[in-house]
């Protein structure tokens, strides 16, 4: 008997049918991934499983658990199959956990109500359950609320809730969007032992093939509501049959660089349109995409500009004059009442030259966007140098100031947000230039042509955000950006927030932006395998300190310090290999310590006590630069090139 | 096919979204109907009545309802109907008149205050502190007193007591608005900062001013109708809707309900029919309070 | 002086009931503001109560006019006096006190004690001792203490009026219990007498809750006539004149005093209810300028008065309960004539007196008392009356400070009075409206000729002379028009029916002490 | 301890502000025609006679002298003397307020009860029609001018019904309640006196209903709004489709949630109704704070209208405080 038989159910919400007709099975103690991308169908699946499909919705088909109809169940009968038989991880836990209760009694009220205990036990079970899945000083935690919780300890808590029901069938919808790659892993594994040890059946939704592809034993692809493929793990990740499954495999940004040059062909344009029509079907080997032409760049200037220097600021690969210079810059926010504050960046310096494109990764919070908007001039660095096109933002006040800001241009994460909701999109894309004095007819004129240039016909400018597609609206922001061909443009993870099919075409666009000479850019990611593509150096924050940096391939080919090796571990890969000996980081970046030594000393595998207590300064090892007393002397772990 | 959602837990939230969109519409539509109703009725109606607002017919002082006077005449011998409808052009007037300034000086308030913050948003926020704790029939007298007491005079009382309100509201917008991205987007676009203020922070902030006006107009027709009860509103023998009820009021302890029911029905239904339509708003909207 | 006090409605009146059925319930209009009867501010309940409250050493008596009860202004008789007498040449009264009568305190009322009041009174520079001036009683030491029971008043001149101004000044504090609480700061005991009732009058103020009830019981140590007959009375606060009304109709209270005329005249017919009706010398008026244009000019005033609906006003504010009034002097007034006032509701004439004074359309401001139903109700007839004969009134009620400042700069056009006039005699009405500079001549009307009458007035004792003095002044007035006259409504006190021995009182204050219940 | 400090800051916050109050209200009351020793003289009184009064109360000094005295007055307690009935201002406030505030209090409190039950009420059965009539039922309710409604309550509820005790007055004299407090309830509890009890309650229950009739609209539109966000966040369904039973979910996923932004309302509600109170006062006779402020006013009793504005202040800053406060302990996210 299977646990869950989805047969042909199909659901439809007004006009609109989300599913037409799945068929599913998930077996006790199997790991089954549910993937396609966003508003496929894969939330309305689960939420038909525990019966709360939104109202208005026709179910038809049967969900039988434990072969009995879901659909069909009257309240009593749903009351206990909830949580009891079927209980959902949802998606962005923080908002999935009540706001006002501590996280230690929403534990109990799922053991109290499925497993019977009695409020003491419940207790102790729910410190229990908390350590088993990972979440230290448990029975501190107990009294937490919420929103005193890390992204990574509330999907803990969210994983705990679920099995704290001790459900037949786990099913986690998209329980790592949006987590730091270093969670994603640890979090996903979690779900294997679930089933392994627990032998429950698992439903693991997803929009990121790649995230999961490791853990899963089965596969099924969904598109527009419909299964278009399933089989074994391995047999759709080597030999798909649907193209709309091998289009999901191309978007996975992969680290392993492929071919070093790849065909600057008609493809690049014709997944272009792809995305317009969301389609994106034959973009194979996106991950190319992502990686456009300008491997043909100089890089060897870079490096032998490099190997001269010693002083504080970055080696320049670019040839081209320097467009921006941040000599050990810190930042303090301000708290907002008294004394204290965050200390942002901490000593960081860095140039960008004409023509080159400079990465900077870094986990959530490291102070990528803050180095951002200390490039732009945003911010004043409460210590420390910032030049920008030769002056400095910070002694210029008004019209100056705001000239000086037309020259650095910035492409923003959530690429709809930026864009003001009651503005057209010509609007926005003329601010710089409005901002810059053009006159309306050049205006006008030098609108539609960026406009055209990023491949958005003359009916977009009338439009205002909504009416926009998340890829159509980063390219309207990238549009902007170009609007006032400034010296500088700053992406600030341009895609994170995009689908990855999607993704792939901004990355695209973006490639051909940077290639431009005459101009600086500054790619910032948590992600590597993004950046790996198109830059030429790149720079690794941590906790506002910059621990490594050096020309792209010699990074990535041999990364020296442990945060790098861990990032660059995390990266999701799709081969399935269960990799052994790469670099895990301990404890979530909440929970570091910022001591007196190396701020990474708390989590790092290799720490000994003189890094925790030695402050560390950048070293140059190689082509590059690290701040670790131990680069080089570490066991050889080398970077997933094989 | 079942309907899941009706079984299960008590709220089907999602469904409520989905209906309440059409009772948002409803009560658009019927606070609208309502609005227009009355409107139109205060427009045209006194072009049709016999009397004059402000006649005085000798012979029926307090003639019930009927002949020459078809809602009858209250104490002085003016005609209800004539008043009635007269009395609703200057409610409604009133009534928009002073949420529309009270819109204009507490959107610049909240505006400024937010979006400088700092020591401007501090002593501007203190000021309508202190402007908050002033009970309303003490600005009007004070108004009054030293404005004089005309319909001018009522409309800027009602607008200073309902301002502070706008400017906290707009004021809390902007200060939402002024972080959100595209906001920082047209800052490093250069622009200066009254043209971002302008172009972007002021339309996405109005919102909720939009959503409340109405709910306002509504509450700013009682707060005339209560100072016509202490005796700060119009001066007799104008005809205005609370003068009216506050006049009638005793009559309807000896039965003479006429005198009072009518301008207080029309008065509730004008003030239901702004409170529907901003309701109806608020629900569409999504704006809570 | 002619008090125009209107503000707040309730006639001060009375009833009695017969004891048994429970304490007899007197709804007011509001509660006292203090107790203390030499400082404080005027208002209408608190004098009534200081009326029965205060020990008054004479007080009018009683009259019948046509089977109503009222008080006779002409006759004053000691109350808690012995006697009360003038010398020879009318200048020294003397005041002789009973032995034997207490303060609840337990003190006996002496001459200290009327010495003592009376210096608090000069002191006080208010209410007795603006009064006082028209007597000739300007210093603390014309009054003499001349034993324990002997007290003397030295007045610079003779005057007509004394009996009747003392007999609305002649209260006494229990000065031995006052001494107790002042301090060196406070001699007078301002604080402790604006918090506690007076004792020793015709009741005590068996128990005061602020804002809500007073209750009365009888001073069973009365030791003269006509004690009270009630041992209990309560005053309640009812605000609103229709909760008056409903709670009138459903017995929870006996009389109410602040009901509107309106109602009263619906009430005539209730069951378990009779309305009370007593003609009164309460006069409404408008008071014209004659200082300020246009009611500078005679004609203009002559076509106001003739622009006034005076047959509407009774019928629809009074409902019929008022007495046309034809001259400046009050009816019953002794000297009243007829010819006094010889206008009428006549547009055309109004509208022809305009045109000869060649001011066809004028406008003007008529202010009244904000909070004042029934002198709105007569400014909204008069404005929609006297616009027809082209004299257009901006109508402008005024809160009771702005319209004491205005009357003090006797900056206000035109305005409506009302009220009555606290001593029933025509030289006592000159001396405060119609004389330079007196306080309700709010016209600033100077006649030189009626400042001479009023001169000879003074020495004048002989009634029939004075007679002819008064039509006189009639005459004059009557061309002059510096009021618009426009009636003198009757006293009207809705009261259940078990409530008997109702005295219309002719100063506004009435007399609890006649009042029984059935 | 951080709750204090918290609450110690807000009322460091509040001090501006009422001395703001304290220097516009002397102005104001100062600029406005009208003069308050003329209401207390009588007709007779001559100008010497009034410039005694004046200088009784002070008011022949100089403008900033008479400024200086009321402040050094206010540190030490002392409001003045009201030029009406010669008594300390403070004395007559104390009688006053009580009753007032005990409208207000118990008026807001039930509505802001009922607000809570009818609001979660409603949002469970959102869309449906015992929602939508309530909703319109609220508004019709909150439409009606106040002074109207009483009225009517007294008319039909009073003379009609017969249920409720003569609209006049507080509590029944003959109950012997003493008073401590002003608020007649809380003294008859403080004193033990049942009869007394029973009176006052029978005497609070139209005025009460009128304002809670009045007021509730408002609070019952929020707490049904906040309660419809939480049932539909994605918190709420999570606890529903792990199969939590009704009554856990009502109270321990709903309730507090659906509460939080209630504080904030309710003391808006609360300084409007304090506001607005005289009106319902001058229906039920109630003798309370805003008749009080607004004879003072009409009279021009300078001590009187100064108090009573920096009391009213002073109760905004307060009440905001408390709303602050329970904010802060409703919402585990505010950061105090
Ligand atoms: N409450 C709703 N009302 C109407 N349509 C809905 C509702 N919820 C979902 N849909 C529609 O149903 C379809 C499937 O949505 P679903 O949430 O299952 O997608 P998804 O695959 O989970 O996407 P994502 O990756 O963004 O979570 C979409 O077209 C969506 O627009
Ligand atoms: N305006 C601010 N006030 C106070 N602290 C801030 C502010 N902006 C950022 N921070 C803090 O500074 C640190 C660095 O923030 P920053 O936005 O630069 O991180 P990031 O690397 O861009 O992270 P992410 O990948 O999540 O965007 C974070 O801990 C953040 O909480
Ligand atoms: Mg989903
Ligand atoms: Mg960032």
């Amino acid at each position: 008997m299977t646990l869950l038989d989805i047969r042909d159910l199909k659901v439809a919400i007004g006009s609109v049918q989300a599913l037409a007709g799945v068929d599913l099975t998930v077996a006790r103690g199997e790991v089954v991934g549910l993937v396609g991308e966003s508003g496929g169908g894969k939330s309305m699946i689960a939420r038909s499983v525990v019966g709360l499909l939104p109202d208005g919705a026709r179910a038809t088909g049967q969900v039988l658990f434990e072969d009995r109809d879901v659909l069909t169940m009257d309240a009593a009968a749903l009351a206990a199959h909830r949580g009891a038989g079927a209980a959902i991880c949802f998606q962005n836990p923080r908002g999935a956990l009540s706001p006002t209760r501590v996280i230690g009694r929403q534990l109990t009220d799922r053991l109290v109500t499925h497993q019977g205990m009695d409020a003491s036990q419940a207790r102790s079970a729910a410190v229990d359950l908390f350590e088993s899945v990972g979440i230290r000083a448990a029975a501190r935690r107990f009294g937490s609320y919420p929103h005193e919780l890390s992204g990574g300890q509330a999907q803990r808590v969210m994983i705990s809730l679920a099995t704290g029901c001790a459900p037949g069938l786990l099913i986690a919808d998209e329980p790592t969007t949006g987590l730091d790659v270093t969670l994603t892993r640890e979090i996903l594994l979690r779900f294997r032992e679930a089933a392994d040890e627990e032998g429950r059946g698992v439903l693991l939704i997803s929009h990121d093939l790649a995230s999961i592809a490791r853990i899963c034993d089965r596969l099924v692809v969904l598109n527009a509501g419909a299964i278009v493929e399933h089989g074994p793990t391995t047999a759709i990740l080597t030999t798909p049959a649907a193209p709309y499954t091998r289009t999901l495999l191309a978007a996975v940004p992969t680290l392993p660089t492929p071919t070093p040059h790849p065909a600057e062909s008609g493809e690049s344009g014709e997944a272009r349109e792809a995305g317009e029509a969301g389609q994106a079907g034959q973009a194979a080997g996106s991950a190319d995409c992502a990686d456009p032409a300008d491997r043909a760049r100089p890089v060897g200037a870079g490096v032998s500009a490099e190997s001269g220097e010693s002083g504080e600021s970055v080696p320049s690969a670019g040839s081209g004059d320097e467009v921006v210079r941040v000599e050990d810059a810190h930042v303090v926010y301000g708290s907002r009442f008294g004394a204290g504050g965050h200390h942002a960046l901490r000593g960081v310096s860095l140039t960008v030259r004409a023509g080159e494109t400079v990465g900077v990764v870094g986990e959530s919070g490291s102070g990528k966007s803050t180095l951002a908007r200390l490039m732009l001039g945003m911010i004043t660095p409460s210590r420390g140098v910032v030049t920008l096109a030769g002056q400095e933002p910070s002694r210029l006040r008004g019209r100056e100031l705001r000239a000086l800001r037309c020259r650095a241009q910035l492409v923003f994460q959530d690429p709809i947000g930026s864009l003001s909701p009651r503005r057209t999109v010509a609007d926005a894309v003329a601010e710089p230039l409005r901002a810059a004095g053009v006159k309306a007819p050049e205006r006008a004129r030098r609108v539609a042509a960026v406009l055209e240039r990023m491949g958005l016909d003359g009916t977009y400018a009338e439009r205002r955000p909504h009416e926009l597609s998340g890829g159509q609206a980063q390219r309207v922001g990238i549009a902007r950006a170009l609007a006032g061909e400034p010296d500088l443009i700053v992406f600030d993870e341009p895609t994170s927030a995009l689908d990855v099919t999607v993704q792939a075409q901004i990355l695209k666009v973006i490639g051909e932006v940077t290639a431009e000479r005459g101009r600086g850019s500054v790619f910032i990611s948590h992600d590597l395998a993004t950046v790996r593509g198109f830059c030429d150096r790149v720079v690794v924050l941590y906790l506002g300190r910059i621990v490594e940096e050096g020309p792209v391939e010699e990074v990535f080919a041999r990364p020296r310090h442990p945060y790098t090796m861990a990032l660059l571990a995390a990266v999701p890969s799709l081969d399935g290999e269960e990799e052994t000996g790469r670099v895990r980081l301990t404890k979530d970046p909440e929970e570091a310590a910022a001591g007196g030594g190396c701020a990474l000393a708390p989590r790092c595998p290799f720490a000994e006590d003189a890094c925790r207590t030695e402050e560390q300064e950048l070293r140059t090892l190689g082509r590059a630069r690290v701040a670790c007393r131990r680069a080089g002397a570490l066991p050889d772990l080398e970077g997933p090139e094989r | 096919m079942a309907d899941l959602t009706t079984a299960g837990e008590a709220g089907p939230p999602r469904a409520a979204a989905a209906a309440d969109r059409g009772f948002a519409t409803t009560l658009i539509r019927t606070g609208s109907v309502i609005l227009g109703l009355v409107v139109l009725a205060v427009l045209i109606g006194p072009l049709l009545v016999r009397w004059g607002p402000e006649e005085i017919d000798a012979a029926a002082s307090l003639a019930p309802p009927g002949g020459a006077h078809p809602l009858g005449t209250d104490v002085n011998g003016m005609d209800i109907l004539s008043r009635v409808l007269h009395a609703g052009r200057l409610d409604l007037g009133v009534a928009v008149a002073s949420v529309a300034l009270a819109v204009v000086l507490g959107t610049l308030l909240g505006i400024v205050a937010g979006y400088r913050g700092g020591l401007v948003d501090d002593v501007l926020m203190r000021i309508l502190d202190v402007f908050q704790a002033f009970p309303a029939f003490i600005l009007a007298l004070a108004v009054a007193a030293l404005l004089g007491g005309g319909v001018p005079e009522l409309i800027l009382v009602i607008a200073l007591v309902n301002a502070p309100a706008y400017a906290r509201l707009v004021r809390a917008e902007v200060r939402t608005v002024r972080e959100l991205p595209f906001v920082e987007a047209s800052r490093t676009s250069g622009s200066s900062g009254l043209g971002t203020l302008w172009r972007h922070v002021l339309p996405n902030s109005l919102t909720p001013v939009r959503v409340i006006a109405p709910l306002n107009c509504g509450w700013a027709m009682l707060t005339l109708a209560g100072l016509s009860f202490l005796g700060l509103g119009v001066t007799v023998p104008t005809a205005e809707w609370g003068a009216m009820i506050s006049l009638g009021s005793a009559d309807v302890v000896a039965g003479r309900w006429w005198t009072s029911v009518p301008p207080g029905l029309l008065l509730l239904v004008s003030v239901l029919g702004f409170s529907l339509l901003g309701e109806g708003l608020q629900e569409r909207a999504g704006v809570t309070r | 002086a002619a008090g125009t006090k209107g503000g707040e409605q309730p006639q001060p009146s009375g009833a009695a009931s017969g004891g048994e059925g429970g304490a007899l319930r007197i709804a007011v209009g509001g509660y006292v503001s203090s107790w203390d009867q030499d400082f404080v501010g005027f208002d209408l309940t608190a004098l009534m109560l200081f009326k029965n409250v205060f020990p008054y050493m004479i007080d009018y008596g009683v009259k019948d006019v046509g089977g109503a009860q009222i008080l006779d202004t002409e006759s004053i008789a000691p109350t808690f006096a012995e006697s009360f007498e003038p010398d020879a040449d009318n200048k020294v009264w003397t005041l002789k006190l009973r032995k034997g009568v207490k303060f609840a305190s337990g003190n006996e009322m002496t001459a200290a004690d009327v010495k003592w009041s009376k210096d608090r009174a000069f002191a006080a520079k208010a209410n007795v001792a603006g009064v006082y001036r028209l007597i000739g009683l300007t210093e603390a030491d014309q009054v003499k203490v001349v034993d324990d029971y002997t007290v003397e008043f030295h007045q610079a001149f003779p005057s007509a009026l004394t009996r009747q101004i003392q007999a609305i000044s002649l209260y006494v504090f229990d000065s031995a219990e006052a001494k107790k609480h002042a301090t060196d700061a406070d001699p007078w005991a301002k604080e402790w007498f604006a918090k506690n009732p007076p004792t020793g009058g015709y009741f005590e103020v068996s128990k005061a809750v602020q804002g809500q009830e007073i209750e009365l019981s009888a001073n069973t140590g009365y030791p003269g006539q006509d004690p009270a007959r009630l041992s209990t009375i309560r005053l309640t606060v009812v605000s609103a004149a229709a909760t008056q009304r409903l709670q009138l109709e459903a017995g929870d209270v006996d009389i109410a005093l602040g009901m509107s005329r309106r109602d009263v005249a619906d009430l005539k017919d209730a069951q378990g209810i009779k309305v009370i009706s007593a003609p009164s010398n309460n006069q409404v008026a408008i008071q014209m300028s004659v200082a300020t244009a246009p009611f500078d000019d005679v004609k203009v005033r002559q076509a106001l008065a003739c622009a006034v609906p005076y047959e509407q006003i009774i019928s629809n504010v009074y409902g019929g309960d008022a007495r046309p009034a034809k001259s400046l002097v009050p009816l019953d007034m002794p000297g009243y004539a007829e010819t006094g006032y010889p206008y009428a509701y006549d547009l055309d004439k109004a509208k022809a007196l305009l045109a000869e004074a060649g001011k066809p359309s004028i406008s003007s401001e008529l202010v009244f008392e904000a909070d004042n139903a029934e002198q709105q109700q007569i400014a909204v007839l008069v404005q929609s009356e006297a616009r027809k004969a082209g004299i257009e009134l901006k109508l402008a009620p005024l809160d009771p400070a702005t319209l004491g400042e205005r009357r003090e700069k006797k900056s206000i056009p035109l305005q409506l009075t009302a009220g009555q006039l606290w001593v029933n005699d025509v030289e006592y009405m000159l001396g405060t409206s119609f004389t330079k500079g007196a306080n309700l001549n709010y016209s600033n009307y100077v006649n030189d000729e009626i400042e001479k009458i009023f001169e000879q007035s003074h020495t004048t004792v002989e009634e029939a002379e004075r007679l002819k003095l008064w039509a006189r002044v009639q005459e004059i007035l009557a061309a002059d028009v510096p009021w618009v006259i426009i009636c003198q409504p009757n006293f009207t006190l809705p009261v259940r029916e078990e409530v008997a021995g109702w005295v219309q009182p002719m100063d506004g204050l009435a007399r609890l002490r006649y009042l029984t219940k059935a | 301890m951080r709750i204090a400090r918290f609450a110690a800051r807000r009322l460091l916050q509040a001090v501006p502000v009422l001395l703001g109050v304290v220097v516009v209200t002397f102005v104001l009351v100062r600029v406005l025609p009208g003069d308050p020793i003329r209401t207390i003289l009588g007709p007779n009184a001559t100008e010497a006679d009034a410039a005694a009064a004046r200088a009784r109360y002070g008011l022949d000094q100089p403008m900033w002298q008479q400024f200086v005295d009321y402040l050094g007055g206010l540190f030490t307690g002392d409001l003045g003397v009201s030029i009406q009935s010669g008594q300390s201002v403070m004395g007559e406030m104390a009688v006053r307020l009580g009753p007032t505030l005990e409208l207000v209090v118990i008026a807001v409190t039930i509505a802001t009860v009922l607000a809570t039950v009818l609001g979660i009420w409603s949002a469970r059965r959102a869309g449906r029609a015992g929602d939508h009539t309530l909703r319109v039922l609220a508004l019709v309710g909150n439409s009606l001018p106040e002074f109207w409604l009483g009225l009517v309550l007294i008319l039909v509820v009073y003379s009609g019904l017969g249920w409720v005790p003569a609209p006049s007055g507080r509590v029944d004299p003959d109950t012997n309640l003493s008073l401590i407090t002003g608020a007649d309830l809380l003294d008859a509890v403080l004193t033990g006196n049942g009869p007394a009890f029973a009176s006052a309650a029978g005497h609070l229950v139209l005025p009460v209903a009128t304002m809670v009739v009045v007021i509730v609209a408002p609070l019952m539109r929020s707490v049904r709004a906040s309660a419809l966000e939480v049932l539909g966040s994605e918190a709420y369904r999570a606890a529903a489709a792990h199969g939590l039973p009704e009554r856990t979910l009502l109270r321990g996923y709903l309730a507090r949630a659906a509460l939080v932004r209630l504080p904030a309302l309710a003391a808006l509600v609360f300084g409007f109704a304090i506001g607005s109170t005289v009106l319902v006062e001058y229906v039920f006779s109630w003798q309370g704070f805003g008749q009080w402020a607004l004879r003072g006013l009409l009279f021009r009793d300078y001590p009187v209208v100064q108090a009573s504005v920096v009391v009213i202040a002073l109760c905004y800053t307060l009440i905001f405080l408390i709303a602050d406060v329970v904010h802060a302990v409703l919402d585990p996210r505010v950061r105090i």
